[in-house]
């Protein structure tokens, strides 16, 4: 039992590992007050995402999608990932550019970055 | 910011290359590791250098936030504007192919992709830059 | 078929993405130019919307290949009756809204921010219309995306900062939603190899057992009930839709929801399928179980509140959930009962929004008291509220009351007693929160705190929300004119035939 | 907020690990998904488009569209980000 | 059943009347004219129908498709003649009170008055000529809708918080019967009216028992206790209001749907093998004596009226319930004679308010000194309810007597003649102050004047209608009834 969820472990560690930075932000996002580290802990998030994908699309020897020459047959991994990863990534840069927008004018209002601080400011009208 | 003559040197020397170097990310795509979106990254970079360096006037000298965001146009306009350009040849949107059979140049696909990754580079380069622009100004408190 | 029509699809979205490129430019030179822009290429889209409908409900399915690459390697446009109609009912409340904007974003946006916020609200149309008719699931992610970021940024953009906070919480709940999207859809790629939503639901049945798929399935319903505020992961809509600008408001409580709930049913129904969540993966009684509590859950708590758009917007809860319910269901009369709900909520909520955003216009405030006696002053204004609330009660014969028509019967023919019953009481409810404000603004003149605003709403506010109101009642007496697109569309996702 | 945060988390957490078990082995070539589409891909790229990168192929002209939206998604930041931030903008 | 567009009509003119009175809004005059106008064309059009009714045919129309299980569609039966003709000979007298009313009383918001009385009339029309449960259903709805405005004429806290009763009781019952219709469609697979019934054989008894009991819960229009206390409540309401109430539509619509049930989904046959009728005898009997004991303990004159209408309601139920040939024909014809006679005694309360200003019969000492008139009036139609001669309510009463005998049922006979007795019991009083006690001083009548002539004019036509129809029952309710009731049995029994 135990050695075979070891194997199971040990042949999809991947999986575990990129899903444990997945909760780490997801959890980051929720439980943090500080708004700053909320968009840390959601960038974490996406990145685990990245990398879950990424992970998935690696084949065991085979080299990065570029074509090499004719004739030297070689394995590539698969290539799809990256792209939708290369997108992933331009959306996750553009959520923190306007999570960080949004941020630095409660700033600029609040003068606060902290949401159960913001809780109190709300409270006075 | 205080005058810091070791950074603007440095940066002085290494700006041209930083920008240099992306140009060759983003035409080096085609056939190798690269692309716009990467080139297009480190050509924002330059500028975020150049912001520490001289601040937002040096910055502004050289891209301010109208140059920018034009810019940022003209490079989706270019990517959209290809797209369309298939559709007149008679192909379906963004089908290269079509313009290359019409035109009979061969390999015109992979040079087509070439100008794409260039709009895309553009815009990257353009919006990131605008980000750091309004990230930095601090007058948007003060002013109204 | 005439090579422009041929193209329309695609037109449809890149063509606004243009739009929105010279809609910058333009405001860069003269602010004044960005809204005809918008006002035109919104038109523009709504004709096209129209002509696509017609083609398929004569032509049959749409295929179009971008790139002239055939899928499962390209990425193609997909429009069958069930998008087709989505794709209408959006793009005639964006055009609607885009009219109401003219004066309805005088009071909440500055006017040196006016260009930049029609190029967003183009491109949230746009890419809205691009998540209603892609047929690539991770395509489906990007427009997504566009839409999202776009709306983030809308709710947050109001003169009023407690927006502020409410567009970053809808940032942060929104960006998990997307998050497990995006992972539910690379499970899906893990399992099958392939991104195109109908390969997929080819070749998903012989992966069902697999925990990847029901995971997939799991993250992704969860992914879209955050984007659609399903009870009880509706924790960003009050606020959000309490704060953010008028306009603002009303897209995102018509078009914004209604599409990502279009989403939602096409993930469930034309990548996963009927039998995949009535046998292989049963989820139908839970969901019905969950839509009923929101219904409830909703309509009291929209009962609760003093802030005229704040029980719209549980109000809005609540009426989600009968398109759940419709899910939950599932059968012929019920998802044509969902669907049909789709267009009956757009245009009442759309409706009642609006008026919220001309009371406020008018009167400054949100709070209901304060609204006795306006039936005096804005007569039309308070006429079409009771017109579009008496929809939401669904008293006959308003659309309202069509749309619950099918679903009680839906779930009658189910043998769902108990549910059905859910409904009348949900409507029941409705009669409460509704009627409050309207007994308040009609028997105003017998309380002291009236409130005299100068006058009747301006024109290009009062016309788009009288179109609305006459909707809610001329929609459900010719109720059969939407019903002829949604059959065919319903029996789609069945899979009957 | 910890304690729903937990919640979630762990929500989540069971649902991944429990897909992880179905998911094929870190680096297995007859993966379903390395097969499909992506085979296609890896044979067709350079009679149909006559580039070596894959990935900028697949990018810029299989799914072209992909990345015009995620231009589109970039924009729509930036904008965004002027729409939140500058006032009294552009004059 | 010859198609024909006449059965539209009578809903299309007090709708195209409605839109014209919002546009002359502001002149009174034409205002009141385009009320008048409409109601008396719609008293003609109405009765243009009558003779091919009588010859047993039926005129029928379908607007358009709605819904699955009920097309809108319109249907003219005998029964729903019977219905027809009442609401709109009332609603001609009534529109003609109510002008003299509203003017006398310089109400507000008279515009939007007529604007909901128009379209009112025209939603009872719909509920009479309905061809299936769904059009009753719609037509059903928008009464309760448009009558809100009506009974919250007054925009007083009491009057919205009687509004709030009114609507909570209403569309709750609306809800019910909408339930019911999906059901009954759902069982059989339509829900067109068909004499005898169609729910047969479908669907297991106690399923049917509780349809029924849903049904009941939908008309709760009918007022049957203990769901009356919208009834009561609604008094608030400008007396044409309370009659349109009482007598014109919302009441009446409530018992008409009952025996619409009864006759036309269920069929007698079913309801005595389900043994509905005794339920549905047992809330008639409760209701009918209940309902007379709260009259007597009111002292304000239209809340007693009230509770006089609950009772005489149950009567008609009470004749449904009886399932025999006597008992329907009673419950049928007992809904125009009661509505005549009831419409009498609010309008006679109206009056005594125009011309008193009061309204609890202890302070009507003598009044009929200066308001003759109306008095005397007023005691023909409280006699006319208590079932004496020359008054119609007796031949209803005397058919539903005969029915209980029919029916083998003692006790309900008993019901009948005990709440006969009752319905003097509460009635008498009141004549003898107005007419017969002398006011307390001769002061206290100073202020009392006849009502005006609008209103009077009413007053006298309903008692001059409900003595005609003493003499001539046959012309047409009695009629009517017996088409009806040879269509729903088959031929008698």
């Amino acid at each position: 039992m135990t050695e075979e969820l070891f194997t199971l472990f040990l042949s999809r560690y991947n999986y575990w590992m990129a899903i444990v930075l997945m909760l780490i932000g997801l959890y980051a996002l929720i439980a943090k007050q500080n708004l700053i580290k909320k968009i840390i802990g959601l960038n974490i998030f996406q990145t685990a995402i990245f990398l879950f994908y990424i992970s998935f699309a690696d084949v065991t020897g085979g080299t990065a999608p570029i074509l090499l020459p004719e004739g030297t047959g070689a394995l590539y991994v698969n290539p799809v990932p990256h792209v939708l990863m290369l997108t992933a990534i331009v959306v996750g840069v553009s959520t923190t550019a306007v999570a960080l927008s949004i941020v630095v004018r409660i700033s600029r209002e609040y003068n606060v970055i902290d949401d159960d601080e913001l809780g109190e400011v709300m409270q006075r009208p | 910011m205080r005058e810091n003559v070791v950074i603007r040197t440095v940066a002085r020397l290494s700006i041209p290359f930083i920008q240099l170097f992306s140009l060759y990310v983003i035409v080096h795509g085609a056939s190798g590791a690269g692309g716009g979106f990467q080139g297009g990254v480190v050509f924002a970079a330059s500028f975020i250098l150049m912001l520490i360096a001289f601040g937002l006037s040096g910055i502004r000298s050289r891209l301010g936030e109208k140059g920018a965001m034009v810019l940022a146009t003209v490079g989706l306009f270019i990517y959209a504007g290809i797209g369309l350009l298939c559709t007149l040849f008679s192909g379906n949107y963004l089908e290269y192919a079509a313009i290359e059979s019409a035109l009979g140049i061969p390999h015109i696909h992979a040079f087509l992709i070439d100008i794409v990754e260039a709009g895309i580079g553009i815009t990257v380069m353009a919006v990131m830059t605008l980000i750091i622009l309004d990230f930095a100004d601090r007058e948007g408190m003060i002013r109204d | 078929m005439n090579p422009v029509i041929a193209h329309l699809p695609v037109l449809l979205l890149v063509l606004p993405i243009i739009a929105a490129l010279l809609i910058l430019l333009a405001g860069m030179v003269n602010r004044n130019f960005s809204y005809p822009i918008t006002l035109a290429t919104i038109s523009f889209q709504f004709a096209s919307s129209l002509i696509i409908m017609v083609s398929v409900m004569t032509g049959g399915t749409i295929h179009y290949y971008l790139g002239g690459w055939a899928p499962p390697m390209g990425i193609e446009l997909v429009i069958d009756a069930f998008n087709s109609y989505v794709l209408v009912v959006i793009l005639a409340m964006a055009l609607l809204i885009a009219v109401y904007a003219r004066r309805g974003t005088a009071l909440d946006i500055p006017p040196e921010k006016t260009v930049a916020f029609f190029v967003v609200f183009q491109l949230l149309v746009t890419g809205l219309c691009g998540m209603t008719i892609t047929g690539d699931i991770f395509n489906l992610y990007v427009f997504l995306e566009i839409a999202s970021i776009s709306t983030y940024a809308l709710v947050a953009s109001g003169r009023n900062t407690r927006s502020l906070i409410a567009g970053f919480n809808y940032l942060v709940l929104g960006s998990i939603a997307a998050g497990l999207i995006v992972l539910g859809i690379g499970f899906l790629y893990v399992a099958t190899g392939t991104l195109n939503m109908g390969e997929l639901a080819a070749m998903l049945p012989a992966s069902y057992g697999l925990a990847t798929v029901q995971a997939a399935f799991l993250l992704l319903m969860i992914g879209f009930s955050i984007k659609v505020a399903f009870f009880p992961l509706h924790l960003w809509l009050p606020d959000a839709y309490t704060e953010s600008p008028s306009v603002v408001t009303i897209l995102i409580a018509t078009a914004t929801s209604k599409v990502t709930a279009y989403a939602m049913i096409r993930v469930i129904f034309s990548v996963f399928t009927l039998q995949y969540i009535t046998e292989s993966f049963p989820v139908t009684e839970m969901i019905l179980v969950i839509a009923s509590i929101a219904i409830i859950a909703g309509a009291v708590l929209a009962i609760a509140q003093d802030n005229l758009k704040r029980m719209l917007a549980y109000s809005s809860i609540s009426q989600m959930g009968y398109i759940m319910f419709a899910i939950g269901i599932a059968n012929q009369a019920a998802l044509e009962g969902g669907l049909l709900h789709i267009l009956a909520h757009a245009v009442m909520k759309g409706c009642l929004f609006m008026v919220a955003g001309i009371l406020i216009y008018r009167t400054g405030t949100t709070a209901i008291r304060q609204f006795s006696g306006l039936s005096k002053t804005m007569p039309f204004t308070c006429a079409a509220f009771v017109l579009a609330g008496v929809s939401m009660i669904g008293i006959p014969p308003t659309i309202g009351f069509m749309s619950k028509y099918y679903l009680v019967l839906g779930a009658v023919e189910a043998g769902q007693y108990l549910a059905a019953a859910v409904l009348l009481i949900g409507s029941l409810l409705a009669v409460v929160y509704i009627w409050r404000v309207i007994e308040i603004m009609y028997s105003g003149s017998h309380q002291e705190e009236t409130l005299h605003t100068g006058a009747e709403a301006p024109l290009s506010m009062l016309v788009p929300v009288l179109i609305l109101a006459a909707s809610c009642l001329f929609l459900g007496i010719f109720v059969d004119v939407p019903l002829a697109i949604i059959e065919p569309a319903v029996t789609l996702l069945l899979g009957v035939g | 907020m910890k304690i729903p945060a937990l919640i979630a988390v762990l929500l989540i957490g069971i649902i991944l690990f429990w897909a992880v078990e179905d998911m094929p082995a870190f680096g297995d070539p007859d993966a379903p998904a390395n097969h499909h589409v992506a085979q296609m891909y890896i044979e067709r790229t350079r009679p149909d488009i006559g580039i070596d990168n894959i990935v900028t192929a697949i990018l810029a002209s299989y799914r072209g569209f992909d990345t015009l939206g995620e231009t589109a998604v970039i924009f729509t930041a930036g904008i965004s980000v002027v729409l939140l931030l500058r006032r009294g903008g552009e004059q | 059943m010859t198609p024909g567009i006449l059965p539209l009509l009578p809903l299309l003119l007090p709708i195209a009347a409605a839109a014209l009175i919002l546009v002359v809004g502001r002149h009174e005059d034409l205002r009141e004219s385009v009320t008048l106008g409409t109601a008396g064309v719609m008293v003609v059009v109405v009765l243009a129908m009558l003779p091919e009714i009588l010859e047993g045919g039926r005129i029928s129309i379908t607007l358009l498709p709605l819904l699955p299980g009920g097309d809108l569609a319109l249907r003219v039966d005998a029964f729903g003649m019977i219905f027809a003709i009442t609401a709109s000979v009332l609603w001609f007298l009534n529109s003609l009170y109510s002008i003299g009313y509203m003017r006398a009383l310089r109400e507000h918001d008279q515009t939007r008055f007529y604007f909901c009385f128009a379209i009112a009339i025209a939603a009872a029309m719909g509920i009479a000529f309905s061809a299936n449960l769904v059009t009753l259903f719609v037509f059903y709805e928008i009464l309760t809708l448009v009558t809100y405005p009506l009974v919250v004429h007054a925009g007083t806290p009491e009057a919205l918080q009687a509004g709030r009763k009114y609507l909570a009781y209403l569309l709750g019952g609306g809800i019910c019967l909408l339930g019911a219709t999906i059901i009954t469609y759902t069982l059989t697979g339509t829900t067109e009216f068909i004499p005898g019934g169609f729910l047969a054989g479908t669907g297991t008894g106690l399923m049917l028992q509780l349809l029924f009991i849903l049904y009941m819960a939908g008309f709760v229009k009918a007022a049957w206790m203990p769901f009356h206390a919208w009834l009561p409540a609604a008094m608030v309401a400008p007396t044409p209001v309370s009659a349109f109430l009482h007598a014109v539509a919302v009441v009446t619509a409530g018992v008409f749907g009952v025996v619409r049930i009864a006759g036309w989904v269920y069929g007698t046959e079913l309801m005595a093998v389900l043994g509905l009728g005794t339920v549905l005898a047992v809330i008639a009997s409760f209701t009918i004596i209940t309902a007379s004991l709260f009259a007597l303990a009111e002292d304000n004159l239209k809340r007693r009226l009230a509770y006089s209408t609950v009772s005489q309601l149950s009567y008609i139920l009470l004749g449904v319930s009886m399932l025999s040939m006597a008992g329907l024909t009673g419950a049928m014809v007992h809904i125009p004679f009661h509505a005549f006679l009831k419409i009498t005694l609010f309008f006679g309360a109206g009056a005594i308010i125009v011309g008193s200003g009061r309204e609890a019969i202890s302070e009507m000492r003598g009044i009929g000194r200066k308001m003759p008139v109306t008095a005397v009036t007023f005691a023909a139609a409280a006699a006319g309810i208590c079932g004496l001669p020359p008054f119609c309510a007796l031949i209803s009463k005397v058919y539903l007597s005969v029915g209980a005998v029919q029916a083998g049922e003692v006790i309900l006979l008993g019901v009948i003649i005990a709440s006969s007795v009752l319905n003097v019991a509460y009635f008498f009083p009141i004549i003898y102050t107005m007419i017969v006690a002398r006011p307390p001083d001769n002061r206290a009548l100073g202020e009392v004047r006849e009502a005006p002539f609008t209103m009077l004019i009413p007053l006298i036509v309903t008692v001059a209608i409900s003595i005609a129809i003493f003499f001539f029952p046959a012309l047409p309710f009695l009629d009517l009834a017996g088409i009806a009731l040879a269509e729903i049995t088959g031929g008698g029994f």
